[in-house]
């Protein structure tokens, strides 16, 4: 064959559904780009994550001992909740990308208010614990005081953390900076997350998914759990730290 | 002088009525178009207005330089002149010159597609730079930015007080137009190409793109969050950059670096790929070597990522890591030297004509290669402690930069403006504009070579007055260069109206896009093509043309 | 000539008369530093001439008048190995060349006489260990190294000594070192190359080289009475750092005569080589930097000195004796024989910075 | 290597229920153990034994969650290249701070 331009008869393909772009040969050609679309998507949120990990491991290394006392401070039950919360919801929304391929509506229906409602609740934890932050003064540039680690006071039935040499207490901003610059980003991950969230949910009450259009949900799927994966990297080396100290 | 430029009968000849241009009418169907080919059409108008922006604030700089003492405007406003004119030029221009026009409008059709991938993003990415850009004005307008492009911490952090913030989240929103337009075409070089059309037929454009590509989707998130901490340490003191709360102001470099020299090569390599398109056709001949140059192109994406730190080489980074960036970097400048030696000898027994892309990129040639040579100065570290910070640097960048990109940028326009518009450019008058461009420019930043190698730093607004002679040189060839930019702009906005038709292939190339009408329909291809020849096979364009001939008669 | 502008004309014959591509090669490393300069220009001339004669012979043998059909060749292995690997061997010769000049201008012989460096905005100020302080300047002798430790108070500078070509940034919150062995005599220029705000280019100065005897002339016309350790032990106590570190037995801080230059355990195991980087470190940050035997009670001195006061402090130490006195050698009066001595150009190392460690 | 035609036959893979339920449960697992290592004495192999969890942890969701298991050999190699650019960068990095120490110049 020497002609190249003349056309291929898409005939295998024969009737295309509706939500097929024009542009895509094939649905599977369309499933597939907008999925690797995603992943190419979720490398440059790796990478927009790992100039912080970055920033961490250097100054992990450089102030352990400022590292260790700022972890002690956060409360490792909330953050092992709040750990166990976020696997659950990624869990439910692999329930929901599920159901969405089995066009189960209903659960899709129930599994995306549960991710929902889990995603929420890793927010008010969330916040619950940058409240103890600010009541602690430790919340870096605007309202921080190093001397509660020179002064550690006990907590009621635990005894009081080792105190911190002054220089080495002042280090602890930079924990903290880390920390809310991490921990923030994530919740912002979240947030735009519980966004989309609410507008699959409408979609899905309307019955936007019965069709089997499901790229969104497939693709907010991998999204939900990217922001998983980073949580899962989080809780070790914020809470983590020498806990046994 | 014979030429290549197979023009139909203009007598006859007309635009085809339905096109892109005419598919849909109304400034609406521009601003919510999902047409890959009217995006890149609105970028190219985006650009051009910063570039000349960019270069206005280029041209204050060399008048300010006219003299050693800073007369024509203070210090302050110097500094703000030039961080305006590297942050305008690089994230509004550079970055986005070949890939969101040409790139835009000519990757799917190569590959043989009806669009992008995903055209919505597409679109998305266009307005992001002009969320992006206009922020950078506003910035501008209401006070400027004086940090350099360079953003250095504790610079930008505690010791400016101008538009830092609005400047960082600028570059910011700017940089998802990039990562957008990369990520875009990466999927649809990976998952749109034609039936037949395997990785080995792609064009070298497709192929220099999608390097690209890849560094603007790893490399930009990283710029991005340390303009984020920048943002958040200026506004709310966090304290990862700042060395009074112990934090390390090597690292913001470290981070900003890590996007930054690649970002060199996201300039670069599109404009590489022009090169290999233009020196192929107007030689008549396949690119010789033709997967050297498509590996060269992945090499240099790969190793772009590993040698960020010779930007810092007397910042007091450790010596041993010096050692280890330095090394690389000399490998990096391999694959450059692969490419210029390969297009040179595509030239060797081809048939060549001389039409304006083509002496933009001989231009390129000349250039590019004395830019990427300087650059091994740079990466040796011990000739770096001399020359670095100096304006040998800044004479180096732009060899490479504007000598570089914007040539390519300049040949590809020239080449494809026939199928950009249906119609040809003015061939005399433009040929003229490169010859003017190519001497401005070597007046312009030849002398300032000799300058860093005296050890003028760069960014001052007054100089000692020995260097000032040579200074008047390349301030009057900044006015050269001046006129040779503006040339173009004006005949090819003439050419709309009055230039010849040009027809499906004047330059009887070999491309996907040049065997489909001019200007494109709005989905490109009626039937998508199957894909057999090869890339640059002139001898299946002959055969296509005796064929269409006989089935004529 | 008249049809030229006597503006331009005088431009041109004082651009003609002054012209020069390298600025004066005032120190040891410059003639090395130009010698890999020519190599390297005279490779990339080689390289765009042959880029040059290849398009140029090739456009004009085969433009299309002469040859008008192309001969299609897919490429050759043996010609891309071919300029791949002399490219490649030449980068790399380079690249060595480079790293050995790199580390001999990182590295400061063990000799060589001490000026500290604070970089500000926008100033330089230089201290020298007799006491003399000079802003945008520094004055140092012929054929002598001099090693410069540099600090910068507030955002990175850059040191910039063309003429030497010698440059290294001052970075906030960390000493760098760079040295330097002048080999004429004359005044040459100080830059800060490293863009540091307003008035950057306001931040320059110069770099005054002088025979030994005219240096030690400047030593004594321009010396501020105090010497940089005798400023260094006002500060010493009045810091109370003589509290703890004097030297007794029994002494809560450890005894730091001598200390300099030595090889430290601290108390996490750790193995450090005491220089002026480590003690200003232990100063601002003690609780990492404690002594292996020693209690972490020092406090933190971050705030309360300032870069100048550290350079003295550490100037002190680094000429404490064990009787807690500072070394008369590094006193203004002391240091002019030195520089004098019968056959100074035989001995550069006699200078201060060898005496004091003996 | 034409993209679609080798990828239109290609059946969509759904995971089962069963196997989300087993990696959830395995997820809470491991949290419970990193916690509960992170209170032992364990020195330096602390943080090793706590990223090693993490990286177990994450593989699990990128495998089965995110379904890269099941995908094809281009996604499994994007995910390498996202992983393979985030070590260059840490490691490049961290090749500066490293090396810092050793030698005072």
């Amino acid at each position: 064959m020497d002609s190249p331009t003349v056309a291929l008869h898409e005939s295998s393909h024969g009737e295309h559904p509706s939500y097929q772009r024009h542009h895509f040969v094939s649905m599977a050609q369309q499933k597939e780009s907008a999925s690797f679309g995603m992943w190419l998507f979720l490398l440059t949120e790796i990478m927009f994550f790992g100039g912080m990990f970055t920033a961490y491991l250097v100054y992990r290394n450089w102030y352990y001992p400022a590292f260790v006392a700022g972890s002690h401070t956060l409360s490792i039950v909330l953050g092992t909740t709040n750990t166990g919360v976020l696997i659950t919801s990624s869990f439910t929304m692999a329930m929901g990308v599920w159901c969405a391929e089995t066009r189960r509506r209903g659960g899709l229906i129930l599994s995306l208010i549960l991710t929902l409602v889990l995603g929420l609740a890793f927010l008010g934890i969330k916040s619950v614990e940058y409240h103890e932050k600010w009541v602690q003064h430790h919340v870096p540039g605007l309202r921080f005081d190093a001397m509660t680690f020179v002064h550690p006071k006990a907590e009621p039935g635990q005894a009081a953390e080792p105190p911190l040499p002054l220089d080495m207490a002042q280090h602890t901003e930079v924990y903290f900076s880390l920390y809310f610059a991490m921990t923030g980003m994530h919740a912002l991950h979240m947030i735009i997350g519980m966004g989309l969230l609410v507008y699959m949910l409408i979609q899905a009450i309307r019955g936007a998914y019965d069709n089997g259009n499901i790229a969104f949900i497939e693709n907010f799927g991998l999204y939900w759990h990217f922001v998983d994966i980073v949580w899962i990297f989080l809780f070790p080396l914020l809470y983590l730290i020498s806990r046994h100290q | 002088m014979s030429s290549i430029v197979s023009l139909p009968d203009q007598s006859t000849a007309r635009i085809p009525k339905r096109n892109y241009l005419t598919n849909e009418n109304g400034i609406l169907s521009w601003l919510l178009t999902g047409d890959h080919k009217r995006i890149a059409i609105l970028y190219l108008i985006s650009i051009t207005f910063f570039f000349f922006i960019g270069g206005a604030l280029a041209g204050l700089i060399r008048l300010e330089l006219l003299t050693p003492q800073s007369d024509l405007m203070a210090a302050d406003t110097y500094n703000k002149v030039f961080s305006m004119h590297g942050i305008v030029m690089i994230f509004l221009f550079l970055v986005p010159s070949v890939p969101a026009t040409l790139g835009n409008f000519l990757i799917p059709i190569m590959v043989g597609a009806k669009d992008l991938a995903f055209p919505k993003i597409n679109l998305l990415s266009w307005y992001l730079y002009m969320i992006g850009g206009c922020l950078t004005l506003w910035a501008m307008i209401t006070g400027g930015v004086d940090t350099g492009w360079t953003f250095t911490t504790p610079l930008s952090t505690h010791y400016v007080n101008t538009n830092v913030v609005t400047t960082g989240l600028a570059i910011f929103i700017a940089g998802f137009a990039s990562i957008f337009t990369g990520l875009n075409f990466i999927v649809t070089i990976h998952r749109m190409r034609a039936p037949g059309m395997t990785w080995f037929k792609l064009p070298l454009f497709v192929w220099s793109n999608y390097a690209a590509s890849i560094l603007m989707v790893l490399g930009t998130p990283v710029l991005a969050i340390a303009l984020v901490l920048v943002v958040l340490e200026r506004t709310i003191g966090i304290g990862v950059f700042d060395p009074t709360k112990g934090g390390d102001p090597l690292l913001f470099q470290h981070l900003f670096w890590f996007y930054s020299h690649p970002a060199v090569y996201i300039m670069i390599l599109p404009g590489m790929g022009v090169i290999s398109e233009v020196i192929s056709t107007f030689s008549r001949k396949r690119v010789f070597g033709y997967s050297a140059v498509a590996f060269s192109s992945v090499a240099i994406a790969v190793f772009g990522f590993f040698v960020w730190e010779h930007h810092m080489f007397i910042m007091g980074v450790s010596n041993y890591s010096t050692l280890v960036f330095s090394l690389l970097t000399m490998l990096v400048a391999v694959p450059s030297a692969i490419k210029i030696f390969n297009w040179a000898f595509t030239l060797y027994k081809g048939s060549i004509t001389f039409e304006t892309p083509m002496l933009y990129a001989f231009g390129f040639m000349g250039l590019f290669t004395i830019g990427g040579l300087t650059g091994v100065f740079l990466g040796s570290s011990g000739t770096d402690i001399h020359l670095t910070e100096t304006y040998f640097i800044v004479a180096h960048f732009h060899f490479v930069m504007v000598g570089g990109m914007l040539m390519a940028f300049l040949a590809g326009i020239h080449f494809w403006w026939p199928k950009l518009t249906g119609r040809m450019y003015p061939e005399k008058i433009s040929q003229l504009a490169a010859v003017v461009t190519f001497i401005g420019f070597n007046f312009t930043f030849f002398p300032q070579f000799l300058l860093g190698m005296l050890g003028m730093p760069r960014r001052y607004a007054a100089y000692p007055p020995e260097f000032q002679v040579l200074n008047v040189f390349s301030t009057a060839g900044a006015t050269i260069l001046g006129v040779g930019y503006l040339l173009p702009i004006l005949y090819l906005i003439w050419s709309l109206k009055y230039g010849k038709v040009a027809g499906n292939n004047p330059w009887q190339a070999t491309g996907l896009e040049w065997q489909i009408q001019s200007p494109p329909l709005t989905e490109n291809f009626i039937e998508i093509p199957v894909v057999t020849q090869d890339a640059y096979d002139y001898e299946w364009l002959e055969r296509q043309k005796e064929r269409e001939v006989t089935q004529v008669g | 000539m008249d049809h030229i502008s006597p503006v331009l004309w005088q431009f041109l014959v004082k651009w003609l008369t002054n012209f020069a591509v390298i600025p004066p090669e005032a120190s040891k490393v410059a003639p090395q530093m130009d010698a890999l300069l020519l190599f390297m220009t005279l490779v990339s001339l080689v390289g765009l001439v042959l880029v040059i004669f290849l398009v140029v012979t090739f456009s004009i043998l085969y433009r299309r008048e002469r040859h008008p059909v192309a001969t299609q060749i897919e490429g050759s292995t043996l010609l891309e190995a071919t300029w791949t690997i002399i490219p490649l061997g030449l980068f790399l010769v380079m690249f060595v060349w480079g790293s050995v000049l790199y580390f001999r201008i990182y590295t400061p012989p063990p000799n060589a006489m001490q000026v500290y460096v604070v970089g500000k905005q926008w100033m330089w100020k230089a201290e020298h260990p007799g006491g003399q302080h000079e802003i945008n300047s520094l004055h140092v002798p012929i054929n002598q190294p001099v090693q410069l430790t540099l600090i910068s108070q507030d955002v990175f500078h850059s040191f910039s000594m063309p003429a030497f070509r010698v440059k290294r940034e001052a970075i906030p919150g960390r000493y760098t070192t760079v040295w330097f062995e002048a080999t004429e005599t004359g005044t040459f220029h100080l830059f800060c190359s490293q863009y540091c705000g307003t008035a950057h280019s306001a931040m320059i100065g110069d770099i005054v080289v002088m025979s030994p005897e005219n240096y030690k002339k400047w030593l004594q016309s321009s010396t501020s009475g105090v010497s940089l350790a005798q400023d260094g032990e006002r500060l010493f106590a009045s810091l109370s750092c003589s509290a703890c570190h004097n030297g007794t037995p029994g002494a809560r801080g450890p005894n730091l005569a001598g200390v300099y230059g030595s090889t430290l355990t601290l108390s996490d195991g750790q193995k450090v080589t005491v220089d002026d980087a480590y003690l200003r470190q232990a100063i601002l940050n003690p609780s990492a930097h404690i002594t292996q035997g020693y209690s972490p009670i020092m406090p933190t001195y971050q705030g309360q000195v300032s870069e100048e006061g550290l350079f003295s402090l550490v100037e002190y130490i680094k000429n404490l004796d064990s009787n807690y006195r500072i070394k008369q050698t590094t006193t203004t009066t002391e240091l002019a024989p030195v520089a004098t001595a019968a056959t100074p150009a035989a001995s550069p190392a006699a200078n201060n910075g060898k005496v004091s460690h003996e | 290597m034409s993209a679609h035609e080798e990828h239109s036959s290609e059946e969509q893979h759904i995971v089962s229920p069963k196997i989300y339920v087993l990696i959830a449960t395995a997820l809470l697992l491991c949290t419970a153990l990193t916690v509960a290592a992170s209170y032992l004495e364990l020195g330096p192999w602390n943080a090793v034994v706590a990223l090693a969890i993490a990286v177990f942890k994450a593989s699990l969701v990128v495998l089965f969650f995110m379904h890269i298991k099941y995908s094809s050999k281009l996604m499994k190699l994007t995910v390498g290249a996202g992983l393979f650019t985030f070590l260059t960068l840490v490691g490049m990095s961290m090749s500066d701070y490293i090396s810092r120490a050793w030698g005072s110049f």
